[in-house]
């Protein structure tokens, strides 16, 4: 397979476009069964009773908007090494996305303090730090609109995409780090501590969520692929058919 | 090959660039020293001004004085940024850095050196000062000059970084203050935590070694940021 | 894989939390409507934008 | 490109298949040309035609859409460093700070250029441009022919290989033109290269003039 | 005379000045609607760092939250101030209107009524969820803006005349922080204690009609002397 | 000064005495001269002599330390705004918004100048200096030539009966050149007068073209 061939914005355009329903279908699906496992099968917890269930979406959108920074930050570096148009593009694409995932995790993240630590809101490492996230997507994505010329606004926004690379880990590891009031993992590689049930339907929903973030970014980056490249003739014979 | 040879050859090093930077920013902030009298003055403005704003009740004032000093030095640090590249871009200086033989690395760490040096030290030395006002006691006194150094040289180094991206972007200072103010966020909090403990009768040395080791990785990191971002601008 | 609750509103009720369960769950919802609606602006923006620039060149 | 003849110098500077676009439009394409110690190519054109750009896309401060810069047979991108303590810029931008003196500012931008030079000698540049009486007055005092006048002393001490100039002649007067002329000459004459864009005529007597039309 | 009355003379006004100037700054404005909204942000942001430095105890929020609210508004309406004067400067266009036949008091008026309009306003519809966040009562959120209403033009004014001031001289921005924070107390003073005499149960008016009478002082004289100081400047 | 040959027309700018120093130096003193309808004085002499000085103290922007400057028969400060309304003044700054395109720039300037057009002579005006095809692109985008073009625009419909000009050639190309100097010649022709500051020779077809020589 030839990988230049899907970096050229107008061959990425078509495929983006025949990909991203796909996506969108897996994300309803894993959904509908993630929702259903965690909403409907699910057993109570003990200790937190039913305000648990935010988990089912707490925990992936939090870990979405980790991954897709993550990703993003990978896209920025490789614009900024190899000038490549593609990948600036599709990590302005990216970025809305995560800071809707970012928003999400604080929202899903306050109303489930509230009742199990009695506040909203604290300043501990892990919020102060995703809170530091939300605010990295949308300097990203003001740095990145605030150049008349779009590759400028490109290269700076992907400097500082590397640079706030440094806050994942904070995230990460805040809670061992610190005594944090935010509780730690729970799910690792040797073993759970969660119900089974629990443990499934939070594992689809994330799954879900990845595939929902794919489609979106698909479906965005033809819309800056068509905003950047306007003046070029395969678009201009795109609109005229 | 011809006989250009006749003038030797210029050759760039780190230690040149840097010392370049600062000499240059050090004579014309010397050149004209309200600037750095200026950045005091704000932050002792400021720090008056929640006084005035809130009451005087000594025990409020007390317990507020880290967070404000802290916050006012963060301002006064974040004030004085948009001057930092600004008129070097503006005025050609910048293209010029970034044709020179030296390394990027040199000028750019020379040039954050010379602007810690005029608006966060005299800071540092000013604070306490500014929190005998507040009523703070000896000890977390100098915990809180102690954090201010560690930590405004951060300031300035990741200040520096945003300056530099923001160098020829629409939105001006508010952009800046968009970028640079979450990254600020985690050096307040280590900063006023830090005092903060100390007034409390805990051990303020987790809160200082966390504030030092942000420093270690801007000190590694941020000049070569710093660096490929004036490239960027000038392009 | 039996269903937990007793009844629908049981389920509503969500043991007396329904305020932080369901405000978590809409805001999910909202999220994702608000985003669809500004995929589907954007793309009408950019579309427009070609017109337009098209309609501009045919007109000089 | 028309050259007159050309020397028998070794090229040190190639650009190979130049190419550049701003917004929508291609400035120029398949720009190819070499120059040798003693060579000065001028770039002309008509205002828009993308002078300033070319030039800085030799420099390296614009990034070109396609092509190759070669310095001394290698390409820039291979050692920047090396290319850059060869090459003088003088650009639309002064590149001068208004509150330091004329004295100051020629000190500090040829420590940046990496030359070393003594007091003396820069006292001799400024005489020699016109400024003796004035460098002790701060640049934004000067007029703008007398701070264009600072840039040429920066040049006369330079100890690049290769200049590259934009508009050099700008706000100077018959005399101040002359004493560019001269300079260059001399520079050429020691087997040094320049690049100039400029709407003027450049004709420095003893060296190989060679023009580029855009646009 | 010659026949140039084929052009009709050129007319001065003092309304087509003050329409010109707001016309193009709310224009430039325009184009970058970001220099809005992160005046807005910015004042988000240092109300949320107060919480930071000091701890979240909601009754000391609810304490300190007007003096906050203010103190973030009083900097957000000072950071957007150095754009006010000084790239018209630069690229010579306050030249142009020193001649231009509209009065000096039309054009200095519109630009600072421009400012107002895209930092001063958002700012004053933001800060009753600013203060909701503070924990303050629906009838001090109420007396807090409407301070606010009053309060920030008085702030673009003076600000305004001190940014004038400041065009010509060294120092840039922090010259401008040493005269016009000192001239910006008042305001806070009134205005803050017009919200917090609310919240302690007692009459907002006295502040209230002292931040009325500092306004309609500042309208009738400062757009005045900041014609002259840029006249002044432009020298 | 020496003039070619003087009109009959009367006097609109007369200039009695006039003297500036700048730090410790007398940059000129006892200047003297008047221009009417038709005429052109070009100020010249060498770099930082003081042209731009003397300009900068006709239009009113610098006060001279001596000195009496008539418009029209009445010294200048008695209704400073009159005289205003009747000269254009185009220095070294561009007063060009880089946020704004050449279209809105124009505009702009031409509202400040009190002066009523409408869009579509706008548009002719830019078209005549070949801006058509960059009318809506932003300022900073435009090349140095293109964005003294936009001023030459400005000129052109601006209805002042005296034009002030400090190095009104500069970054132009030979199109542009030309381009100035007809839009000059149509100024004076129709009555307008000028005060130019210059290295170049100008010389507009069917004016008196006087010289004023300093230093
Ligand atoms: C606004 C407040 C909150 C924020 C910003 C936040 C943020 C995060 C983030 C970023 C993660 C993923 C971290 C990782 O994968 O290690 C996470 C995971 C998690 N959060 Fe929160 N959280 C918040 C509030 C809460 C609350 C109130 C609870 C429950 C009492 C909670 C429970 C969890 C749990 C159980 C996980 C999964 C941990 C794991 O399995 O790794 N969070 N949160
Ligand atoms: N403070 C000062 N001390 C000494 N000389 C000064 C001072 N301020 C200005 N000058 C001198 O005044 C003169 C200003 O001249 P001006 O700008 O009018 O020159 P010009 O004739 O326009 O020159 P150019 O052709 O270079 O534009 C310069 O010679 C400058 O050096
Ligand atoms: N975003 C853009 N859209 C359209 N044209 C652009 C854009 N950016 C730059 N240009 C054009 O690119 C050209 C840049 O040219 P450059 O500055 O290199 O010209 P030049 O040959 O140096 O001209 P001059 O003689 O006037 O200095 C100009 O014609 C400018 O209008
Ligand atoms: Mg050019
Ligand atoms: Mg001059």
């Amino acid at each position: 397979m030839n990988w230049f061939y899907f970096s050229s914005p107008s061959t990425f355009y078509g495929l983006a476009g025949r990909l991203a329903p796909w996506f969108f279908v897996a994300a309803a699906l894993l959904a509908a069964w993630g929702l259903y496992l965690g909403l409907l099968v699910a057993p109570t917890d003990a200790q937190q009773g039913e305000v648990y269930r935010v988990i089912f979406i707490h925990v992936p959108t939090a870990w979405m908007s980790m991954f897709l920074y993550f990703v993003m930050a990978c896209y920025c570096g490789l614009s900024l090494v190899f000038n490549t148009r593609l990948s600036a593009m599709m990590a302005r694409a990216i970025a809305p996305t995560g800071a809707l995932m970012t928003f999400l995790a604080l929202w899903t993240g306050a109303f489930w303090g509230r009742p199990t630590w009695g506040t909203y809101w604290v300043w501990d490492a892990r919020l102060t730090s995703e809170l530091v996230l939300l605010f990295l997507y949308f300097g990203y994505m003001a740095l990145a609109n605030a150049f008349e010329d779009p590759r400028r606004g490109d290269r700076a926004a992907a400097l500082l995409a590397l640079i706030g690379v440094v806050n994942l880990p904070i995230i990460y590891f805040s809670v061992q780090w610190w005594n944090t009031l935010h509780q730690g993992s729970s799910v690792s590689f040797k073993g759970t501590s969660m119900h089974v049930t629990m443990l499934t339907g939070m594992l689809v929903m994330s799954a879900s969520a990845w595939m929902y973030a794919i489609g979106a970014t698909l479906v965005r980056v033809r819309s800056v692929i068509l905003e950047r490249e306007r003046r070029t003739a395969w678009v201009r014979s795109l609109g005229a058919a | 090959m011809t006989d250009t040879a006749a003038r030797p050859q210029a050759e760039g090093s780190f230690a040149a660039g840097f010392s370049w930077a600062m000499a240059r920013d050090l004579t014309l902030a010397w050149r004209h020293p309200d600037e750095a009298v200026l950045t005091v003055a704000f932050f002792a403005l400021v720090a008056s001004l929640f006084p005035l704003g809130i009451g005087a009740e000594p025990q409020l004032l007390a317990r507020i004085g880290p967070g404000v000093i802290w916050v006012g030095a963060l301002l006064a640090a974040f004030l004085a940024l948009p001057g930092l590249f600004a008129t070097d871009y503006a005025d050609g200086s910048l293209e010029q850095m970034t044709l020179s033989p030296h390394p990027a690395l040199g000028w750019a760490a020379g040039k954050v050196a010379a602007h810690w040096i005029v608006s966060g030290l005299p800071l540092t030395l000013l604070s306490p000062l500014i929190g005998l006002q507040y009523g703070l006691a000896p000890d977390t006194l100098g915990i809180q000059a102690l954090s201010l150094l560690i930590g405004t040289p951060v300031l300035s180094l990741l200040g520096g970084a945003c300056a530099a991206l923001a160098l020829g972007a629409r939105g001006g200072g508010m952009l800046l203050a968009l970028l640079a103010l979450p990254l600020f966020v985690p050096v307040l909090i280590f900063g006023a935590g830090a005092a903060e403990a100390q007034a409390t009768g805990m051990s303020p040395a987790p809160h200082l070694s966390l504030l030092g080791a942000g420093l270690i990785a801007s000190l590694v990191g941020l000049p070569f940021a710093i660096g490929t971002a004036v490239r960027i601008a000038v392009d | 894989m039996t269903i937990w609750w007793k009844s629908w509103s049981d389920f509503w009720a969500m043991g007396g939390q329904a305020f932080f369960v369901w405000m978590s769950f809409g805001a999910l919802l909202v999220a994702i409507v608000v985003e669809m609606l500004s995929l589907r602006l954007r793309r009408k923006r950019a579309l427009d934008a070609i017109e337009e620039e098209r309609d501009l060149e045919t007109e000089n | 490109m028309t050259g007159k003849h050309r020397s028998g110098a070794p090229d040190v500077l190639q650009v190979r298949d130049l190419a550049c676009r701003r917004g929508p439009a291609l400035l120029f394409s398949g720009i190819a040309f070499e120059v040798a110690g003693g060579e000065l190519l001028c770039v002309r054109g008509p205002n828009g035609c993308g002078k300033t750009t070319l030039l800085r896309c030799v420099t390296g401060l614009t990034r070109p859409d396609d092509g190759v810069i070669s310095w001394h047979g290698q390409p820039a991108q291979v050692d920047p460093e090396r290319m850059r303590a060869g090459m003088a810029y003088a650009g639309h931008l002064p590149s001068l700070k208004d509150d330091l003196t004329a004295e100051e500012n020629l000190d500090f931008s040829l420590r940046l250029r990496g030359a070393r030079t003594t007091a003396d000698e820069r006292r001799e540049a400024l005489a020699s441009v016109g400024l003796d009486k004035r460098r002790r007055i701060p640049a934004r005092r000067l007029s703008a022919g007398q701070r264009r006048r600072i840039g040429l002393a920066r040049l006369a001490l330079d100890p690049a290989e290769l200049w590259v100039l934009d508009e050099p002649l700008t706000a100077l007067d018959d005399a101040g033109q002359e004493l560019f002329i001269s300079l260059l000459d001399r520079h050429l004459a020691r087997g040094g290269l320049a690049l100039a864009a400029t709407h003027h005529r450049l004709a420095p007597p003893s060296a190989v003039v060679r023009e580029l039309r855009l646009g």
